[in-house]
């Protein structure tokens, strides 16, 4: 089967994740929404590393969980504390700071 | 032929007036004296230099004195050279003499003045500076005594400028001078453009070699510097509010020398005017309608100073007359200067004793019968009056005659109009005269009991008395054996060729008296047979209102220049503000406006922001997309 | 089935980054295990130490260059060296800010105004884990520049931003702007890093290879599929120009400025500026070299969108740490021509900017750190009237800085202006220059509405008031404001220490 | 002392009684007075010194000194001057201990101590020596760039009304101009690099090679910088605004020397480096020029306040200024740098009695003053005079350059020679309408009991009375030194005089 199909997946991915960061308002959906990404990344990666023939690509996707795992930590952190002090995960409450 | 004595001729009276200046109050107690002493002097250095003259011959009486390289850039080269030739030593000695005349005459009339020091370093001032008009050996050295003389004019104008008429009256000379200025600076320029030079020597030299148009360009020039300072048509309209001065100024400096200036100018000017023929016709024409507007002017004039200011106008529009008909007006025109010199310095100085007597007094409607309070102010007055009417054997006779003579063997319509014009201003000159005597000496007194008119002291009437002799004997003394044509030849060159004379000289003489005659006639008639209003009638007719009103010369120039003017400075003045800052302020403004605008974009939702982020990316993907392609 | 081979590493060309990893590792145990009351000195002289060392090293191994040090992972050149001398300088004096201790929170987890903050407070805890965050964050730093694959670039992209994410929410005042600050970095950062890793998924498959050299090369003989290559570039360029806050990816700036604790925003201002266009350089001037005709016209865009934008809004700052951060952003704009030149002197250029830049940066912000009322900083531009009154000394050391930030001469900002923008105009980019020229006398507008604030207008009594420095903080300022005027007079040293050395290897 | 360090010691002496000022008690305001009037003193004593030791009739830089100052841009620390320049130099150390003189108490009552004061005037002259004898063209950007600052300090912190507004006008406007200079600038200093090495050096860009695009475009970054300098219709406003506001002595500096850096970076810079551009755009610049000339006069006659009109009636000047330096004559030229000279002397005059007329009277609308002749004559004097020297009279020092400009525009330019000196008679009103207004009529109430000049006043205006009266009669001093210079930069733009039309006929 053709492999560039899988970049097709890829790139819808990455889409839909795109897209979800931008419309969603829960804060943690967005940040799912951008693991997506991350993984569409990935799937990328491991297809073009199966197109080229070397081991790079899955290398790299093995760093990218590694460190989507680190963002993850940070950004729960972040949002939970948010929350705490908020009692609300959206995104669009927390926009005091403008123009 | 060099002398290093001519310096001293300007430098003792700059001397005095800068001592008086700089000594200030202290020198109240001396200073007049001081001044005069030093105007005496250089009037002593003059007749030193005209005695040294006389004893060379013709050809090489003129003698230069070249003190330092003033200008000297490329091929402009000015020295502070200064040269006195058979026309310049007229005038330094009419300057010098009657200056010093009217020093000693000031000493006496301003002896009530708390300023009278100032007024005599002003007086010496301008004696130097006229000096220095008629003695430099460039135009750009007589452009500065020219300038010179209208700063002392202005200075002596606005004397008494806690009065702000007569401030306004100063900055009015002044400004009108300004414009003959710019008109003598712009002769410059066109003649060091054209001959490379701007000494009368290397002008005189070049003229030949320059085309027409451009010596034209250079007369008409000098014409417009002319009518500036000596008050002709159509920039005459400062002259008449001079008078606002002391009426010393008015005899010395409106009367006597700097308003004359532009007939030296024109006659210095002589190469270049006998080349360019058309700009010698435009002076002549020049001439005679001044002297006519003057002339009309003086007949509506109660004032007894504008009346002799007026009659000053139209006397020199005769001298402008004859310097315009060529070499040989020349002579004349500075023959005429000379002994108006006289009689009208002698007059102001007249109408100043009257003035004097009649504390302040200046409408010859409240004077009447003064001659037998004031003798010999009348003698002296009359005998002026006598000669500018031009009643033999009188100066006026000889000098104004001639020129209406002269005017008339231009033959053709030319000579017709302009010895016409000369002819009648004669006859109306004659009126107006009369009619200022009349109401001034005879008739019944007119003014009010708390005047007490008495004659003026020695120090005032000799003078007087010493100019009366002038306006007696000058005229005779010039033309006895050609004297003054003979003496000027060398500078202004007669040509030999003589003119079909269309009248005779006699012819025209008669012509003349006749015409005086009829003018004293009809003067007589109207002022001594009935006896005159004291408030001037309001029933007269529209003619009258108009020379009273200077003809409009005044609302001509109010309605075209100055208002105009004011319109334009205020729109502009607006406009800087409103356009050119208007639109700096502008473009600042939207800056800062775009900048708050702008600033919305930062809405503080994070999802816009990636909203942004996702946008950028996909105009990466497509801008590239677009290069590659 | 080969045997395996133990990686080659030179220590001694990686040990700026060792060294600053083993200190951020130190001190994360000491955080753990040192009582709280020697905590503070403790993590101090040991983030300092760490840093002073590293430098040493840096400076040790200033003539090295090598490709090997780490399995080609990373390039020790000229530039490399360069970048990470002037992002370990700045750390520092960054770090002297940070130790005013002042700005940070007692207790980051606490809820704003709940009663166990109120206990923190009281009890006068210090927070410490800023420092093991710093000594990561630079790590992180020192690796960015210095990448030579992909792997490597996103992996110190991450180490450097993730600590940044959390120090951002640690101000003691002003919680929730402090958290907000934190959040919107973080959500935005990690967008950008996705794109950034799909570009570098993409150049992989574009050119078979993550090492920079690879795809050089690849450019070069251009093999593959060009769309890949387009795609990769772009979404790359994404990440980088996020984090050196490009227009249009510079919205997290000005809040993120605003928000963080002062200390970290003049950290994260001046390094982060550095390791960004670090990295920058190198991609662009190694890997996308040879394709510069694609990518040119579009940098040449932001950069002038950038320049505008920055100077334009600042305009309508009223708060002063705002307004720098927009000024930031136009800094980033006249960066960006320095890449654009693509030359020698422009990559020169472009290093002494960056250092020039980042010491006026730390010292600025330094400044604000000191303007404070009863309740910690002012940083409303209307209350800085009359500052020139009060504290001349401080106010005008500020206005130096400024009229550095504006570029006029005699300052270390119009050297680099003046190279950033002559190597720009040699490499053809006349129209960047020209507009470069117009946004910096706009940006010269808001430098001096400031300088008028200060000086020309009359103090407003409502307590603002210009705390003593403390010994560290007096140091940075002194220190920039020093160097700004030395390298504006005697730029000669530096100029030719960098000419001389900084060239990429390839 | 070593010619070769002249101009440098020059420079560096202001700053040396800086450096001493800023180091003596805040309190003893009569001392840091003292230290700075004999600082600027000293400098002049100084200046004089050199330029007894110029060669009039060298043409090329004199006192030079060059030395590397950052050799990786090819910039050097290069100074020299020619004629004008020292002229410009002796200008501006004259002017400056007269102005800390006349201006005594001008510091007073500004927003930092009279200390800060002095020490920027020292600052300010270093510059101003620096900007006219700098020959290397980056250095002069420097010191042009430079010079801003103190000025900006000066007219904020010391002026009157709105001068911080004013302040950042003045400072907004020449960084603009500036910054546009300074993308001429890089383009000179890439055009150099790529023709062989790197350098700023006045004489080795003159002989760049470049297309008549690039000249044209690079000219017009200078010529914009240098139109604002000094202020070239429509590029003035801001000049009225900085003068009203700022000090007497300030703006005597302003208008008197540092206006002049442009019309002098116009002949330096301009022409020497963009000779052909500069035939292109002279018939643009001359028509500028005389507009600036006829709608300053007409504005100075419309303005109501003094300092207003002294600023309009200078604007009016440097449009004669620019009308004698394009128009590439030897006369129009030399009379153009002999008019910064004295121009500086007149309008020193002018803005000194203006400043102690306002002080006096805590106003400068030329409404409030009336009859000041009788109340304080000797003041009424020197403003008169002063307008005189403004208005050209002859006799005057300006008069000698004013005609010169004229004439040596005449003779290549007739219509704008023409149309400027109309400038003649407007000048007769602008500033014969103020003095009637202030000096003449009646003492109106308020001026009764004005003080008139004093001992300090009277010494300090003497000398500038002194120059115009000597240069108005034996301009030759000066003459002497600059026509060599000028005669040259004609030549080097490629110009030589026009012949008498006689001789052309002849021809």
């Amino acid at each position: 089967m053709n492999p560039a199909n899988y970049l097709y997946v890829a790139a819808l991915l990455f889409t839909i994740g795109a897209i979800g960061v931008v419309v969603r308002r829960n804060a943690i959906v967005v940040f799912m929404c951008i693991e997506l990404m991350l993984n569409a990344a990935n799937l990328a990666f491991v297809t073009f590393a199966r197109i080229n023939g070397n081991l790079d690509g899955q290398v790299m996707a093995f760093f990218t969980m590694v460190v989507a795992a680190c963002e993850v930590v940070v950004g729960l952190a972040i949002i939970v504390t948010i929350y705490r002090s908020r009692r609300s995960a959206s995104v669009d409450d927390a926009s005091l700071l403008k123009r | 032929m060099t002398s290093n004595l001519l310096v001293y001729l300007i430098a003792l009276p700059l001397f005095g007036s800068a001592i008086l200046m700089l000594a200030g109050r202290r020198s109240d107690k001396w200073g007049h004296l001081f001044a005069t002493a030093l105007s005496a002097s250089s009037f002593g250095v003059g007749l030193y230099l005209f005695s040294q003259m006389l004893s060379r011959s013709g050809g090489n009486r003129a003698v230069t004195q070249n003190l330092f390289s003033w200008i000297s850039v490329g091929t402009f080269q000015v020295n502070a050279g200064l040269m006195l030739d058979q026309l310049s030593i007229c005038f330094v000695l009419l300057i010098t003499g009657v200056g010093t005349l009217i020093h000693i005459y000031s000493i006496a009339y301003m002896s009530h003045d708390l300023d009278r020091r100032r007024f005599f370093s002003y007086l010496n001032f301008f004696i130097a500076a006229m000096l220095l008009l008629v003695l430099g050996d460039s135009y750009l050295n007589l452009y500065v005594g020219w300038e010179g003389v209208g700063l002392a004019s202005y200075l002596l104008i606005g004397f008494w400028n806690q009065k702000p008429t007569y401030a306004t009256a100063a900055k009015k000379a002044f400004v009108a001078n300004r414009v003959g200025d710019l008109g003598l600076s712009l002769a410059i320029m066109i003649s060091f453009a054209t001959l490379g030079t701007v000494s009368f020597a290397g002008v005189k030299a070049h003229a030949g070699q320059a085309s027409t148009a451009s010596l034209t360009a250079i007369g008409i020039m000098l014409l417009v510097a002319a009518t500036g300072k000596s008050a002709q048509f159509p920039l005459q309209a400062w002259l008449g509010d001079a008078m606002a001065g002391p009426t010393p100024v008015s005899a010395l400096i409106h009367a006597a020398t700097m308003v004359t200036a532009g007939v030296y100018l024109i006659v210095r000017s002589n190469f270049i005017f006998d080349a360019a023929p058309t700009a010698q016709l435009l002076v002549a024409i020049i001439g005679a309608i001044t002297l006519l507007f003057g002339a009309v002017i003086g007949m509506a004039k109660d004032d007894i100073k504008k009346a002799l200011a007026a009659s000053t106008m139209s006397q020199i529009g005769y001298m402008i007359l004859g310097a315009g008909l060529g070499p040989v007006g020349y002579a004349f025109a500075i023959m005429h200067l000379l002994t108006h010199g006289f009689f009208k310095a002698g007059m102001f100085l007249g109408a100043g004793s009257v003035m004097h007597g009649m504390d302040d007094e200046v409408n010859m409607r409240r004077y009447g019968g003064l001659r037998k309070f004031m003798p010999i102010t009348f003698a002296t007055f009359g005998l002026g009056y006598l000669a500018i009417i031009g009643v033999p054997p009188f100066a006026g006779f000889y000098s104004k005659d001639k020129i209406i003579e002269v005017a008339f063997n231009m033959g053709g319509i030319k000579g017709v109009t302009l010895g016409g014009a000369a002819m009648l201003g004669a006859a109306i000159t004659a009126f107006y005269m009369t009619r200022v005597v009349v109401m001034t000496f005879a008739g019944n007194k007119r003014w009010d009991e708390k005047a007490h008119p008495h004659e003026s002291p020695a120090m005032m009437w000799i003078p007087m008395v010493l100019l009366a002799v002038g306006s007696v004997a000058s005229g005779f003394i010039f033309t006895h054996g050609n004297s003054l044509v003979n003496w000027l030849a060398p500078v202004v060159a007669p040509n030999p060729e003589h003119h079909s004379e269309m009248l005779k000289p006699a012819v025209v003489s008669i012509m003349a008296l006749v015409a005086v005659l009829i003018g004293i006639g009809i003067a007589i008639m109207k002022y001594l047979r009935k006896d005159v209003p004291v408030v001037a009638p309001e029933n007269v007719s529209i003619f009258t209102k108009i020379a009273r009103r200077d003809l409009l010369q005044d609302d001509f120039n109010e309605a075209v220049f100055m208002r105009p003017g004011q319109k334009l400075t205020q729109g502009l003045v607006v406009a800087d503000k409103a356009l050119i800052d208007g639109a700096v302020r502008g473009v600042a403004r939207m800056t800062v406006g775009t900048g708050s605008t702008l600033r919305n974009t930062q809405t503080g939702f994070v999802r816009s922001y990636a909203m942004w982020i996702l946008l950028g990316a996909i105009g990466l993907i497509a801008a590239i997309w677009v290069v590659t392609l | 089935m080969d045997t395996f081979v133990a990686p080659a590493l030179s220590y001694s060309l990686l040990s700026p980054i060792l060294i600053v990893l083993g200190g951020a590792v130190l001190a994360v145990l000491v955080e753990a295990f040192v009582s709280r009351l020697i905590r503070p000195v403790a993590q101090l002289s040991i983030t300092l130490g760490t840093l002073v060392l590293s430098l040493a090293q840096v400076f040790r191994i200033r003539h090295a260059s090598s490709l090997t040090a780490a399995m080609g992972s990373v390039a020790i050149d000229g530039p490399a060296i360069l970048l990470q001398g002037s992002i370990l300088v700045i750390a520092i004096l960054g770090v002297f800010l940070i130790a005013d201790q002042e700005h940070f929170t007692g207790l980051a987890a606490a809820i704003p105004g709940s009663s166990e903050e109120r206990e923190a407070v009281k009890s006068g805890e210090k927070v410490t884990e800023v420092y093991p965050l710093t000594l990561f964050a630079v790590a992180g730093m020192l690796l960015f520049p210095i990448a030579n694959d992909l792997i490597t670039l996103f992996v110190a992209l991450e180490v450097l931003s993730l600590p940044l994410y959390l120090m951002a929410g640690l101000s003691r005042h002003r919680r929730l702007l402090s958290q907000e600050a934190a959040l919107k970095y973080f959500l935005l950062g990690a967008f950008s890093s996705a794109f950034f890793l799909f570009g570098a998924a993409f150049l992989y498959g574009y050119s078979g290879s993550v090492s920079l050299a690879g795809i050089h090369d690849a450019i070069e003989s251009s093999p593959g599929n060009i769309v890949l290559l387009l795609i990769g570039m772009s979404f790359l360029s994404v990440g980088l120009l996020f984090k050196v806050s490009a227009v249009p990816f510079h919205a997290w700036t000005p809040d993120v400025y605003q928000g963080a604790p002062t200390p970290v925003t003049a950290f994260m201002a001046a390094a982060t500026k550095v390791a960004g266009f670090g990295a920058m350089l190198r991609i662009f001037y190694t890997a996308f070299e040879n394709s510069y005709w694609d990518w040119r016209p579009l940098l040449t865009v932001i950069a002038i969108i950038t320049m505008l934008f920055g100077a334009i809004v600042a305009i309508a700052q009223r708060d002063i740490k705002r307004m720098l951060a927009y000024s930031s952003i136009a800094h980033a704009g006249f960066l960006i021509t320095g890449i654009l030149a693509l030359n020698k002197s422009g990559l020169d250029a472009t290093i002494f900017y960056l250092f020039a830049y980042g010491i006026a940066t730390i010292g600025a912000f330094g400044i604000v750190t000191l303007v404070r009322d009863s309740s910690g900083e002012v940083t409303d531009l209307n209350r800085w009237a009359g500052l020139g009154k009060r504290s001349p000394f401080i106010a005008t050391v500020f206005a130096t800085l400024l009229l550095a930030f504006a570029g006029i001469p005699l300052t270390s900002g119009f050297i680099g202006k003046f190279t950033i923008f002559s190597a720009a105009f040699e490499s053809g980019n006349k129209a960047v220059v020209v507009v470069g020229v117009l946004s910096s006398a706009i940006a010269a507008y808001f430098y001096i509405r400031v300088i008028v604030l200060m000086f020309f207008s009359d103090p407003v009594e409502d307590g603002t008031s210009v705390v003593i420095p403390s010994f560290l903080t007096r140091v940075t300022v002194i220190a920039s404001f020093a160097v700004t005027i030395f390298l504006g007079v005697f730029p000669t040293p530096l100029l030719n220490f960098i000419s001389s050395t900084a060239t990429f290897l390839r | 002392m070593n010619s070769a360090n002249w101009l440098t010691s020059l420079g560096v002496l202001p700053l040396l009684g800086a450096v001493l000022i800023s180091v003596l008690p805040k309190a003893n305001d009569l001392l840091v007075k003292r230290v700075a009037l004999a600082t600027t003193l000293v400098v002049a004593g100084t200046a004089i010194a050199m330029a007894t030791q110029f060669q009039r009739d060298n043409v090329n830089f004199q006192f030079v000194e060059t030395h590397s100052w950052i050799p990786s841009l090819g910039i050097n620390y290069a100074v020299g001057v020619d004629g004008i320049a020292l002229v410009l130099i002796l200008l501006s150390v004259l002017l400056a201990p007269i102005v800390v003189l006349a201006g005594w108490n001008e510091a007073v009552g500004g927003r930092w101590s009279v200390k800060t004061f002095y020490v920027l005037m020292l600052v300010l002259e270093t510059m101003m020596i620096g900007v006219f004898a700098s020959t290397d063209v980056f250095l002069f950007y420097v010191f042009f760039e430079a010079m801003l600052v103190p000025v900006y300090f000066l007219i904020g912190g010391y002026g009157t009304g709105a001068r911080s507004a004013a302040a950042v006008k003045f400072l907004i406007y020449s960084l603009f101009g500036g910054l546009l200079m300074l993308a001429s600038i890089i383009a000179l200093y890439v055009l150099s690099g790529e023709q062989g090495g790197h350098t700023f050096d006045i004489n080795a860009l003159a002989h760049l090679h470049m297309s008549s695009m690039t000249q044209n475009v690079l000219f017009i970054g200078f010529f914009i910088a240098f139109a604002i300098k000094a202020p070239v219709w429509p590029f003035h406003t801001w000049l009225p605004d900085a003068a009203e506001a700022a000090t007497p002595g300030t703006s005597v500096l302003l208008l008197g020397v540092l206006d002049k850096v442009g019309t002098f970076g116009m002949i330096r810079y301009c022409l020497t480096l963009f000779p052909h551009a500069t035939k292109t755009f002279t018939p643009v610049i001359l028509v500028l020029a005389v507009i600036s000339i006829i709608y300053g006069a007409f504005l100075a006659i419309g303005q109501t306040d003094f300092k207003r009109l002294i600023a309009f009636t200078s604007i009016s000047h440097f449009g004669f200024i620019m009308m004698g330096i394009f128009a590439m004559t030897s006369q129009g030229h030399s009379g153009a740098t002999l008019y910064m000279f004295n121009h500086g002397f007149s309008t020193a005059a002018l803005f000194l009695v203006a400043g102690w007329m306002s002080s006096r009277r805590g106003s400068s609308r030329i409404a409030d003053f009336g009859g000041l002749q009788r109340v304080t004559p000797v003041m009424a004097w020197v403003f008169f005079f002063a307008g005189m020297s403004s208005l050209a009279l002859p006799g005057l020092s300006s008069f000698v350059s004013e005609f010169l400009v004229l004439v040596g525009t005449y003779t290549r330019y007739p219509v704008a020679a023409v149309i400027g000196a109309f400038g003649i008679v407007l000048a007769a009103l602008y500033i014969l309408i103020p003095v009637q207004r202030a000096l003449h009529g009646p003492v109106t109430e308020g001026n009764e009991h004005l003080l008139d000049l004093n001992l300090r006043e009277k010494v300090a205006i003497a000398p500038v009375i002194a120059v115009i009266l000597f240069l108005g009669f034996y301009p030759s001093p000066l003459l002497r030194v600059i026509n060599p210079a000028a005669a040259h930069s004609i030549a080097q733009a490629g110009y030589s005089d026009p012949l008498p039309s006689i001789d052309k006929a002849g021809k």
